[in-house]
């Protein structure tokens, strides 16, 4: 038997192929049940603009209560904050399968009692309502999945990417974009993007999870030859720049860029101007999800607000009034979206379907010694 | 004979640069204050004046929560900064001027080095020392108080011992002359003469405060810590409305008024001079 | 009677330095005594040990008979007028001038009625209102004055209290000065290093060099029986001469300068061996050439400098020394007939040669030196 | 004055304490935090004793600069940005603080008080004023390309294309540092120039040199100790600078070596070689303010900050 790669504090690290069921222990146990929400205010932990107003809003209402959102920038100043004891919350959201580990390791998470969440399995998609990072749901729920893939103005750029035999070797041919091009700042998914690009000109399937040092310092080397090409901004303000033309090109969150279409375009600039393409099989999705803070003094409220979310009505209002991000929610798809108008066709394959989640990849925590190869490359690339 | 002294040919060169050059510094500012108030939600393009950035019913500096909250934090870490480091200022200052001998120079140059410390040395110290040392304080608005205070605590001491070099002992010998004892001596004498550079200094923390952006952020813990300055930091590279310009130039207004206020106290006081030292003290 | 100082081996050493090195003084009550030297020479570290201001590193200060050399300065029955006068910038005149009153239990009609007082023996009533920065010097002066004179006090002190005023306003503060002394009967101690104000003003004047006193006597005494070297040279110009004492000659001591031999009636007319002869130019008579005899030099004028009243004339003499004398402008054809290269005789009267002892260890310092002879080189009025 | 020698250092004590604590001990943390370890989540764990410390990451961060790596890369660029910021701050800056100084006259008031005015507005406001005259479509775009500045950068390779000032070009991160900076670079040596005595001028003139010759003989002379402060007091925070970049750029070839340290610590999980980079900065950063005072002392000008 392969001796697989351990992660923080010797936790397994979750694969597909190496389901975790993450302990429940004595002295972190699941609220009992039967218990009714305490008062507020719920402390939220979340990515900025990542829920929307309204739907706090309705939940305030119904629950007479108070919700006080903080938020963050990206994951590692979530876990960073969090791992440093400094803050302390009821709810965290916007977490996914790469923090699992982290999460677990510095015992940040207070486990779940299912008693509180019916609408996990009423309405989840059935392989995220037991997904392989979190077995039986132990510790997790998840909030939206998106995956990644290509953003851009289909009025400045001619190019039929999506129809291109490896639509990535758009980025290393967009020298006459130069500059208003935008590679996610996230060294995951900026460093698995050349990555995918080698494995679909080879017909073969990327390990998006490596830990081998000459593939991530291949895919660092691809990565830095896009700034002679095209000088790529490394940001994820996709979503703002795309529909103000500030970019045309975009290695982008399928999320962002529907949310790019619902929320952010300037008067007078059309939805089916933004298009999206992102691969069928072989490239990243990725699902956040909600768990609760350890320390929480409101479970029973904590709980409530997931079970509010998980609601149909309410995650489909979340999602197409504001967030862009697709909720695993077996009701909601495309089509639905198509037919109601709401997106243009242009943007149809943002959506995640459940068969495209499956034949992707999740980025998932690495070793200690894999992270380092990742840091190293990308503080390389970075250096430009 | 000025003209005789210039070596760049006639003076009209250099006021033409002068000109430019002003012109360069502050209009683009003064651009963007404009912009604050345009009707539409470009900021580059103007469609008709309007207030609705300031004051309207949504997306406004007033009604936005995280603008409005953003300021409010900003004004709370401004108050706490002043209410800590004037007094601890004042008092360095005064213990520094009268300590002769063996430790005031050293610690004259400890006072001085947060001034020539570029931010983000301060700011990653103070936030290593946040997570290591000090956890049971945390990242957050104390945290972020405290950053600011230690190095605004630099500016008051400076204003104050520059006040205090100028007064002279000679004032509380004469109040000890006459029969004051000590406490008097400091509150009926030495106190009202430092009046204008107090002032002064808790103008200079307060303006500086609102203005800090390195140490705030890296101190910071969530959204509701977050300041104007860290706004603009994070919504200038994407696309956001004039609003953001509606909140820096409430922002900048507060500071203005803030140190007006104080150049016109102490020169009313001290003398035009010396206000214009302080006023120039940033540098 | 009140307002009597005693200074016992008072000593004052600032880390390495002795600014006041173990001096007796006696301030009698009642009188106008100064110190008077060049600047560092001590005297303002004096009075600010007398003030409370600087603690004596030992000795005693005996204010009417009791120590209060560490006693704090608000405790002291003294008072100051400041060189910088030290008004309040932050209160009026009139509150200046209250501000030490609160520390008296007096009734508020009391404490008026004194300022009241106060700013009339001054003069600046009708200046109360005003704020301390909208006053002239010498109006400061008086204020400062008053804020001191209001709490009675045994004695006064005044550092340079004229220093920072133009000549002329100088000159009448002074007479001033004097007169409300004489009026109030305190002890005034000042502090000064204007010899003729000094000599204007005093009752007794202490001359202090190198943190000592060289001196302390009537005005007179300092001038015409200087008891030291450096006494005869900051007070006034003063001829100086290198000479040789060989001893009392009936009354006086011959003196050997250069090749002749001279009788000096004044000073250590006891002394043997090196010592200075110390003559004033008003007291060297200058005659023409073919003058011979007793008591005289000859010499050769090298400048003659116009000074209205009288010229001062700088005789080189034989043996190399240089003598100033003034030669009244009479009129009369001698004195115009002093043109460089004139040869001339010198009549130095015995009861004009004054017989010096150089006791000095140590010259002073060369600012000192330089501001002592700015001084002198006005002549005493 | 009277009172005990300790009365003073009493009243000193708490702002002492202050800034040991947070300044000192906070300074210290950055040291053992670098010459610390990390643990298995990658958190660090600062070695306190000295006798304990791990050169290891410091070591291999200068590993790195010896041999070309990454932080050689930005350090280098980070140099050469602050060099052209302080250069170009010194041509226009002169010119603007000698004729205030020298020329102003009765405006000297107004003028000054334009020159201070942008130390007090928010950095990031002027910042994102550039931000929005510099977009494609904005007015300071329109003015650059109407007067021809556009066609000269594209013709000499320092702009990309028309309107792409804020396509990531390192000439725009030096004109932002430039512009950001310089009010501080102005004001140091306006002091110094006024502060020159304009009879020593006449005296060189007096003395036969000419305006040329006397302004660079005994002006310029004069003023060196205000460049020198000027200098060394924009080039310091420069060197910290990473939002700057961040906002008019965010391209990798535009990154500055406080972009690295932000990466490392505010953004990332590295927090020790992130540590280990501020320490190496510091270090460089206190070796050129030595050389500042030493240089100023020598030329007995120890300029005021």
């Amino acid at each position: 038997m392969v001796q697989k790669p351990t992660g923080p504090g010797g936790l397994p690290l979750p694969r597909t192929d190496n389901s975790v069921t993450w302990a429940i222990t004595d002295e972190n146990k699941p609220v009992k049940d039967g218990g009714s929400p305490e008062p507020g205010p719920l402390r939220v932990f979340n990515y900025a603009d990542y829920i929307d107003p309204a739907t706090l809003k309705k939940f305030q209402k119904e629950f007479s209560t108070k919700v006080e959102v903080a938020t963050y920038n990206s994951a590692d100043e979530a876990i960073a904050k969090l791992s440093s004891g400094a803050v302390d919350f009821d709810l965290i959201m916007g977490l996914s399968g790469s923090n699992i580990v982290d999460l677990i390791a510095h015992r940040l998470l207070a486990p779940l009692n299912h008693s509180y969440l019916p609408n996990l399995e009423k309405n989840v998609w059935a392989e995220l309502a037991d997904p392989f990072y979190d077995r039986g749901s132990h510790y997790t729920v998840p909030y939206v999945v998106w995956m990644d893939g290509i953003g851009w103005r289909n009025d400045k750029v001619k190019e039929d990417i999506a129809g291109m035999d490896v639509p990535w070797d758009i980025f290393w041919q967009a020298q006459a974009y130069r500059g208003k091009v935008g590679i996610l700042d996230d060294r995951r998914d900026a460093l698995s993007m050349p990555m995918q690009r080698d494995a679909m000109h080879k017909g073969v399937r990327p390990d998006l999870n490596t830990e081998d040092e000459d593939v991530v310092n291949k895919a660092q080397a691809d990565l830095s030859e896009l700034s002679g090409i095209c000088n790529p901004k490394v940001a994820i303000t996709d979503y703002q720049t795309l529909p103000e033309g500030k970019t045309v090109l975009h290695h982008s969150w399928s999320g962002d860029v529907l949310a790019a279409a619902f929320y952010y375009l300037p008067e007078g600039t059309p939805p089916d101007v933004l298009s999206f393409w992102g691969p069928d099989e072989n490239g990243v999705v990725q699902n956040d999800f909600f768990c609760i803070g350890k320390g929480t003094k409101r479970p029973v409220l904590a709980h409530s607000f997931i079970n509010f979310m998980l609601d149909e009505k309410n995650a489909y209002d979340n999602f197409v009034n504001f967030n862009g991000y697709v909720p695993p929610q077996k009701g909601i798809d495309a089509d639905v979206l198509l037919k109601q108008d709401l997106i243009p066709k242009t943007l149809e394959s943002a959506v995640v379907r459940p068969d495209q989640f499956a034949s992707n990849q999740e980025l998932l925590q690495l070793s200690v010694t894999g992270q380092r190869f990742w840091d190293d490359a990308w503080s390389k690339f970075k250096a430009g | 004979m000025s003209v005789l002294r210039n070596p760049w040919g006639k003076p009209r060169f250099l006021a033409v640069m002068t000109g430019g050059y002003i012109i360069w510094s502050v209009l683009p500012v003064l651009i963007a204050i404009g912009f604050a108030f345009n009707d539409g939600r470009s900021r580059t393009t103007w469609q008709g004046f309007s207030t609705r950035w300031f004051t309207g019913e949504t997306g406004s500096v007033l009604h936005d929560p995280a603008l409005r909250d953003a300021l409010g934090h900003t004004l709370l870490l401004a108050v706490i900064c002043v209410a800590v480091a004037t007094p601890l200022g004042v008092a360095l200052a005064l213990g520094l001027q009268r300590w002769r001998g063996r430790g005031s120079g050293t610690v004259n140059g400890l006072m001085l080095l947060p001034l020539v410390t570029p931010e983000i040395v301060m700011g990653v110290a103070l936030l290593l020392l946040f997570l290591q040392v000090f956890g049971g304080i945390g990242l957050g608005t104390d945290a972020q108080a405290i950053g600011q205070i230690t190095f605004t605590l630099s500016y008051v001491v400076v204003i104050v011992r520059g006040r205090l070099v100028s007064i002279g002992p000679e004032f509380e010998e004469a109040a000890a002359d006459l029969g004051a004892p000590r406490r008097d001596q400091f509150f009926r004498v030495l106190l009202p003469l430092l009046a204008p550079a107090i002032v002064a200094s808790a103008a200079v923390a307060f303006a500086t405060s609102i203005d800090d952006f390195v140490v705030t952020q890296y101190l910071s813990s969530d959204a509701s810590t977050t300041t104007v300055s860290m706004l603009l930091y994070s919504s200038a590279r994407g696309a956001p409305t004039p609003a953001l310009n509606a909140i820096a130039t409430v922002n900048l207004m507060i500071t203005l008024l803030t140190l007006a206020f104080a150049y016109l106290v102490y020169r009313r006081f001290a003398g035009r001079d010396e206000a214009t030292a302080v006023a120039t003290l940033e540098v | 009677m009140d307002g009597e100082i005693h200074l016992e081996e008072l000593c004052k050493k600032f880390d390495d330095f002795v600014a006041v090195d173990g001096i007796d003084l006696y301030m009698p009550p009642g009188e106008f005594f100064t110190l008077l030297g060049p600047s560092g020479c001590g005297k303002t570290t004096t009075l600010r040990m007398v003030a409370g201001f600087e603690r004596p590193t030992s000795g005693r200060i005996l204010l009417d008979g009791s120590d209060v050399a560490r006693v704090p300065p608000h405790q002291r029955n003294v008072n100051t007028v400041f060189q910088s006068y030290a008004l309040f910038p932050h209160l009026d005149v009139a509150k200046n001038v209250a501000f030490g009153l609160k520390y008296h239990k007096l009734s508020k009609d009391e404490r008026a009625k004194r300022v009241g007082e106060a700013l009339e023996l001054v003069d600046m009533t009708e200046f109360a209102r005003r704020k301390a920065d909208q006053l002239s010097g010498g109006q400061q002066q008086r204020v400062a004055l008053a804020r001191a004179l209001v709490l009675r006090p045994r004695v006064l002190l005044l550092d340079e209290p004229l220093g920072a005023l133009d000549a002329q306003l100088r000159k009448n503060l002074q007479v001033e000065l004097k007169a409300l002394q004489a009026e109030l009967g305190i002890t005034f101690v000042f502090v000064t290093h204007d010899q003729a104000e000094a000599l204007t003003m005093s009752d007794r004047i202490a001359v202090m060099n190198g943190g000592r006193v060289e001196q302390a006597a009537s005005p007179k005494a300092i001038y015409e029986e200087p008891d030291t070297v450096f006494v005869a040279d900051f007070l006034g110009v003063s001829n100086l001469l290198g000479a040789k004492a060989m001893g009392p000659d009936g009354g006086a001591c011959a003196v050997q300068v250069g090749d002749r031999t001279l009788r000096a009636q004044q000073g250590a007319t006891e002394a043997r061996g090196e010592v200075k002869v110390m003559i004033r130019p008003e007291r060297i008579v200058v005659e023409p050439h073919a003058n011979e005899g007793e008591q005289r030099m000859p010499g050769m004028v090298e400048r003659s400098v116009y000074l209205g009243g009288a010229y001062e004339v700088h005789i080189r003499v034989l043996g190399g020394e240089l003598l100033k004398a003034m030669v009244p402008n009479d009129g009369g054809a001698f004195a115009t007939a002093l043109e460089p290269g004139a040869a001339v005789s010198l009549h130095l009267p015995s009861d004009a040669l004054r017989v010096l002892i150089q006791t000095e260890p140590e010259e002073p310092d060369e600012d000192a030196v330089s501001m002592a002879a700015a001084e002198a080189a006005q002549p005493p009025r | 004055m009277s009172g005990s020698r300790w009365t003073w250092r009493l009243v000193a004590l708490p702002g002492v304490a202050w800034l040991s604590v947070f300044f000192l001990v906070a300074f210290y943390t950055v040291l053992a935090v670098a010459f610390g370890n990390q643990d298995t989540l990658s958190q660090p764990v600062p070695h306190w004793n000295p006798l304990d410390w791990n050169v290891g990451y410091v070591s291999e961060m200068l590993d790195n600069f010896w041999h070309g790596g990454p932080f050689w890369t930005v350090s280098l660029r980070t140099i050469q940005f602050v060099a052209l910021a302080v250069l170009l701050s010194l041509l226009i800056g002169y010119p603007v603080a000698y004729f205030t100084a020298m020329h102003a006259g009765r405006w000297k008031g107004a003028i000054l008080l334009a020159l201070i005015l942008p130390l007090w507005i928010n950095y990031l406001m002027r910042m994102l004023a550039w931000i929005n005259l510099l977009a494609p479509d904005g007015v300071g775009s329109d003015v650059l390309h109407s007067v021809g500045i556009e066609d000269l950068f594209l013709s000499i390779g320092l702009l990309d294309e028309p309107g792409g000032w804020l396509n990531g070009q390192p000439v725009t991160v030096i004109l932002a540092l430039l512009y950001g900076y310089i009010p501080f670079f102005i004001l140091p040596l306006f002091v110094a120039i006024d502060r020159i005595d304009r009879r020593q001028i006449d005296a060189a003139r007096d003395l036969g040199a000419s305006p040329a010759s006397a302004f660079f003989r005994v002006t310029l002379p004069l003023s060196w100790a205000g460049i020198l402060a000027g200098a060394v007091l924009i080039a310091l925070p420069m060197f910290g600078d990473y939002y700057t970049a961040d906002l008019v750029s965010a391209s990798t070839q535009t990154n500055m070596i406080g972009n690295q340290i932000d990466e490392f610590m505010r953004q990332g999980s590295e927090k020790v070689t992130g540590a280990a980079l501020t320490l190496l900065l510091s270090t460089f950063l206190l070796a050129l303010m030595f050389y500042y005072l030493r240089t100023t002392r020598r030329a007995g000008t120890a300029a005021e900050v």
